[in-house]
């Protein structure tokens, strides 16, 4: 096994909708993450491509529209996914290519349009559930997140003005990100005060959906080393799915990131991760899964991530900064995208190059993580600078 | 700092939707026909025929003894086939609950106007191992007050009306 | 390269037009359980997965959701690869040279029969603002490739009506496929147009089935079985996807995804060092124009040969024994999957009446259908 | 076999039908704003990339082979060109048999590498050839709404 390290990194802004199409959007990340190394195109070997739901972009083999926007031109190209957790799938997939031998440099790009589905790209979503004994009930997305969020605060006794904390965090995180599409300064009343969804789940306990795209080289480390002076190591990565049968789990805690996690920390020999671990990046597409995720992690003891966030632990200047970028909250969530944009983040956190984000004590160890489907996948990356 | 600063750099164009559904820019639509008709295999045409009966079936795993619903052909924890068939009960309890203010396009629901909201819930089935729950709606319950472990029965739609779907049950409402 | 991964175990449904018996899921259980059987192990002996799924083939939104339970990969390192069987190929096969676990799973599934608006959802694949909007049938991509190849080549349409006869044949000895029919030239050439100068029966009619091969590093393979089957080479690429700009003539994708191939396996002279190939014939054209793409003939030579018959079972080069996609059907992105099935049969005997005589290498080639230009190959040797 | 029972009677199969219930709307994109736009005018834009030394029409932002960015180097590139290869489709994309079949060709404009997937017009089927100088022919200019549909076919150039 080679060590594989980032040398590059790229990202779109975020916006509601984008005039681009989804072939300009990860023309423009993969173009700036190509920039970024001073690298051409004629220096990539591979090209591997993250995107979720076709549903999304409107277009059937996604994958395959794509292509030319993410320099695969008469290149190998593979597209992967795993729902939301694709983003951070994508550099596991492109680490393979390159730990195994068979290439020196991988370009890979996470791109999503949500905005052309029409009426609302949360109709995407009903597809994802069993078309025979789910569908007919016209379940929405909202409805599995606002049930896990119910389970997991009645399990810990966890009250939603905790939650909204992150939220609260995280866009104001995002103020200092140049990309994000929501960033602000709101408080915990502004949270519980919006229009409620689908109760325990409000508005502003939902990151928005979003057009938008990032790519990052990957280079194996006798490339790294010319390319870059600072080349950040994909160290460890771990991803699994869990049952379909969703429902047959009991949703308090997502064993999922668990066996991700451990997998990924066995693989960069990590013992201690709350320790070892200097800035995580951990999926939040809704304000409790960031929580959820960090006990998965094992970040903090289950039962114990909201005393911990009240604290401060958590805040860009805590012990154990989270989504330092804003998150999904904050910055925006182009599902496959989101989860490329956290791996960047720590990417440029660990680079120290991460500008009024950067979290202070030089991080020398950071994790980035995503999640998906029907709250079945974990997907973890572990990096050293 | 090079490439947080080329993220500022215009990457993308902002648009309203406005700007797209009015077309001061230009796009083109389309609206796909995507239409299936799923096998359903032994295990759902089962679980599908004996609902229109007004009746739930469950799997059984001899290896793990678990009874599984809906029911599978094969267990997909201990990864055999699964053995005999059970009847379980049509009612259990709440596992967990939403009360939702939106249908799945997003769109709000008139609550205002007096639309109850939508109580989609995880029950777990009387008979089926513990924790095996399925998706389906609560009704005649006031949204707010329903609790973890609250005993619910299915709302039958009348025998002429079962079409062999998991709509064959209305929803579920409380029992005392 | 330092290690070396053989496929060992291989497991299928057989392929037919429809499979109203079972679901989806019982259908990948059924290809997994033999695929395991085959190799001797148990799904909680396996250390990665790789499942082959596009969205609007299976009906769902994000599909891969429903790829673990029927592999008995709960809880384990699994994901999903839009793209051809042997795209996820490649994919465990880096996965298990990257060091992840000795042994990966590779599983493909078509239900073709449960799509009810096929064409609508192939002309979904084509640009929206460029293509979509002249409302034109899939096919007509196919049409306007078969003539351009026609031009290019000299490829007569019996030529190419001969390929049908062939593959359609073969099918009828091959257990596992599901069109196989006798019929001649004129059959072929006479049957409706569908898109000049494309007929009826140029067009591989779909299937339904799954396939599962279990893939193993070389010490681990050696220990589970005694007719390992080596991958030698693998490669894949993309072409422009764009109808405007593309090369009509040629299939670029399978002349660089072949050559990817053959440099890893050390093959020089493809048409000496293979000795048959199973090859993507979606449309009765494209089994030539692959052929060419991959130099196993010259340009313009594919189609003479095949007339002569050197493609037959018992031809110089055989070329789809097992009666390809024609005769055992489009399985969409399961097609590398059939083929990778059939070479792997071949190397280790198995192949019944269809069974070619000495064979130690042969070439597993794919792609992934109108209008992409996405190709696939992989070489196995015993 | 795999499963410890199978449906014994024919009368036992069913299946569950659905479907994706979505539309779409897209946008034309950057460069396909610039390009629409033009079009409405009776002009067809191209995009030159001088690293490659090649044009693209449809114009893009970017080269596909070296990754340039292109916008900036957009250019006319007039409305004539070859039939690069050419069909004759008797079937519509929903599947179904086609009264009238249509004939549809590859055109190649004339000084670039890029064209159209458009109809022939004003040809009988059978006095078409691969090299054919062909001409477009766009909709009245009140008609046009910047789309490809904007340009109503190609016909030979007499």
């Amino acid at each position: 096994m080679r060590r594989v390290a980032i040398v590059g990194a790229g990202l779109t802004k975020f916006y509601r909708n984008a005039q681009e199409t989804p072939k300009e959007l990860a023309y423009e990340a993969a173009k700036m993450a190509l920039e970024s190394c001073e690298m051409k195109l004629s220096d990539i070997d591979c090209v591997v491509n993250g995107t979720a739901p076709d549903a999304f972009d409107g277009v059937h083999m996604k994958g395959e529209y794509l292509s030319d926007g993410s320099g695969a031109y008469r290149k190998p190209y593979m597209r992967h996914y795993v729902g939301g957790g694709t983003g951070v799938l994508s550099p596991i997939h492109g680490w393979f290519h390159v730990a195994s031998g068979m290439f020196d440099t991988c370009l890979v790009v996470a791109e999503e349009k949500m905005s052309c589905a029409y009426p609302h790209p949360a109709g995407a979503f009903l597809t994802i559930f069993d078309h025979t004994t789910e569908q007919p009930l016209y379940p929405t997305l909202i409805w599995i997140f606002a049930i896990e969020m119910n389970r997991f605060m009645t399990t810990w006794g966890y009250k939603k003005e905790d939650i909204a904390l992150v939220a609260v965090k995280n866009k104001k995180n995002a103020m200092d990100h140049p990309s994000a599409q929501l960033p602000g300064e709101i408080t915990v009343e502004d949270v519980l005060n919006s229009e409620i969804m689908a109760w325990p789940v409000n508005r502003l306990d939902i990151s928005p959906t979003s057009d938008g795209a990032a790519a990052i080289v990957l280079a194996a480390e006798h490339v790294a080393r010319r390319v870059t002076e600072k080349p950040i190591w994909i160290d460890g990565v771990g991803w699994c799915l869990d049952t379909a049968y969703w429902c047959t789990r009991d949703l308090y805690y997502p064993d999922y990131v668990e066996v991700a996690a451990r997998m990924a920390y066995k693989m960069a020999g990590i013992k201690e991760p709350s320790k070892e671990i200097h800035v995580a990046e951990p999926y939040d597409p809704f304000t409790y899964k960031e929580l959820h995720h960090i006990e998965g992690l094992l970040l903090a003891p289950r039962g114990k991530s909201v005393e911990m966030l009240k604290d401060g632990y958590f805040n860009r200047d805590g012990n154990l900064p989270t989504c330092p970028s804003g998150g999904a909250l904050g910055v925006g969530n182009p599902i496959a995208a989101t989860g490329l944009m956290k791996i960047i983040e720590i990417f440029l956190q660990l680079r120290g190059e991460a500008g009024k984000r950067q979290v202070p004590g030089k991080p020398t160890c950071g994790l980035a993580q995503a999640w998906g489907d029907l709250m079945q996948v974990g997907t973890v990356v572990v990096m050293r600078s | 700092m090079e490439i947080t600063d080329k993220m500022v750099a215009k990457t993308a164009t902002k648009l309203s939707a406005e700007d797209i559904q009015k077309g001061k820019v230009l796009s083109v639509k389309w609206t796909p026909k995507l239409k299936y008709a799923w096998d359903n295999g032994p295990a759902l045409g089962r679980y599908l025929a004996e609902l229109k009966n007004g009746r739930i079936i469950a799997k059984k795993c001899n290896k793990c003894h678990r009874i599984l619903i809906p029911p599978r052909m094969f267990c997909e924890l201990c990864w055999v086939p699964t053995g005999e068939w059970v009847y379980v009960q049509d009612t259990g309890i709440v596992n967990t609950w939403v009360i939702s203010y939106v249908d799945w396009k997003a769109s709000r629901l008139d609550i205002k106007g007096g639309v109850r909201p939508y109580t989609p819930a995880v029950i777990e089935i009387d008979g089926a191992t513990k924790g095996m729950g399925i998706l389906h709606l609560l009704n005649e319950v006031d949204p707010w007050k329903i609790y973890r472990g609250m005993k619910v029965k299915a709302v039958w739609k009348p025998p002429e009306e079962r079409i062999g779907a998991i709509t064959d049950i209305k929803y579920f409402k409380p029992i005392e | 390269m330092a290690k070396r991964v053989a496929i060992v175990g291989i497991g299928t449904t057989g392929f037919r037009a429809t499979t109203p018996d079972v679901s989806y899921r019982e259908l990948t259980y059924e290809a997994a359980m033999k695929a395991y059987m085959d190799a001797g192990i148990e799904p909680k002996d396996v250390d990665s997965f790789v499942s082959t799924a596009e969205d609007f083939f299976e009906g769902y939104s994000i599909a891969d959701e429903y790829s673990p339970d029927q592999l008995g990969a709960v809880l384990k390192p699994i994901y999903t690869v839009p793209g051809d069987f042997i795209h996820s190929l490649a994919s465990a096969y880096m996965m298990i040279l990257s060091g992840i676990g000795p042994i990966s799973v590779v599983q493909g599934l078509s239900k073709a029969s449960n799509m009810l608006t096929l064409s609508e959802m192939v002309t979904f694949a084509m640009d929206p603002i460029y293509n979509r909007p002249l409302k034109e049938s899939p096919h007509a991509v196919a049409g306007l490739e078969m003539a351009r190849f026609m031009y290019e080549t000299g490829t007569t349409r019996e030529q190419i009506a001969k390929v049908v006869v062939k593959n359609k044949r073969n099918a009828l000895t091959n257990p596992y496929a599901g069109h196989g029919v006798l019929i001649d030239i004129d059959y072929v050439l006479n049957s409706e147009i569908v898109s000049y100068p494309l007929t009826q029966m140029d067009i591989a009619p779909h299937s339904d089935g799954a396939v599962v091969a279990v893939l193993a590093e070389e010490e681990t393979a050696k220990a589970l079985t005694d007719k390992p089957i080596w991958i030698r080479g693998i490669g894949w690429c993309s072409d422009t996807p764009g109808l405007e700009t593309r090369n009509w003539g040629e299939a670029i994708y399978a002349q660089i995804a072949a050559e990817m191939a053959y440099k890893m396996a050390g093959i020089r002279y493809p048409r000496k060092e293979i000795d048959f190939a199973e090859i993507n014939d979606e449309f009765s054209y494209k089994e030539l124009q692959h052929l060419e793409a991959m130099r196993i003939c010259k340009k313009g030579e594919a189609g003479p040969f095949t007339a002569m018959g050197g493609t037959e079972i018992n031809g110089e080069f055989p070329v789809n024994p097992s009666g390809g996609c024609l005769g055992v059907g489009n399985l969409f992105e399961l097609n590398g999957g059939h083929k990778v099935l059939e070479v792997v049969r071949q190397l280790r005997g198995e192949a019944g009446k269809n069974q070619l005589k000495n064979v130690t290498t042969g070439l597993a080639q794919s792609w992934r259908g109108i209008p992409t230009t996405t190709g696939t190959v992989v070489i196995l040797s015993n | 076999m795999a499963l410890i029972e199978r449906f014994q009677k024919v009368t036992d199969v069913t299946y569950w039908e659905g479907q994706i219930p979505m539309s779409y709307i897209y946008t034309v994109g950057r460069a396909g704003e610039k390009f629409f736009r033009e079009m409405i005018d009776g002009k067809i834009l191209g995009a030159k990339c001088n690293s490659c030394n090649l044009i693209y029409v449809p114009p893009r932002i970017y080269c596909e082979r070296c990754f340039e960015r292109l916008e900036g180097h957009y250019l006319e590139v007039g409305t004539k060109g070859k039939v690069h290869t050419f069909t004759q489709c008797y079937e519509t994309y929903e599947g179904t048999r086609k009264e009238n079949p249509s004939i549809v060709a590859v055109i190649r404009i004339d000084g670039t590498e890029g064209g159209f997937v458009h109809w022939l017009g004003e040809v009988e089927f059978k006095d078409v050839y691969i090299g054919m100088p062909v001409e477009a022919v766009f909709k009245d200019k009140k008609d046009r709404e910047g789309s490809i549909l904007d340009i109503k076919y190609f016909r030979p150039i007499k």
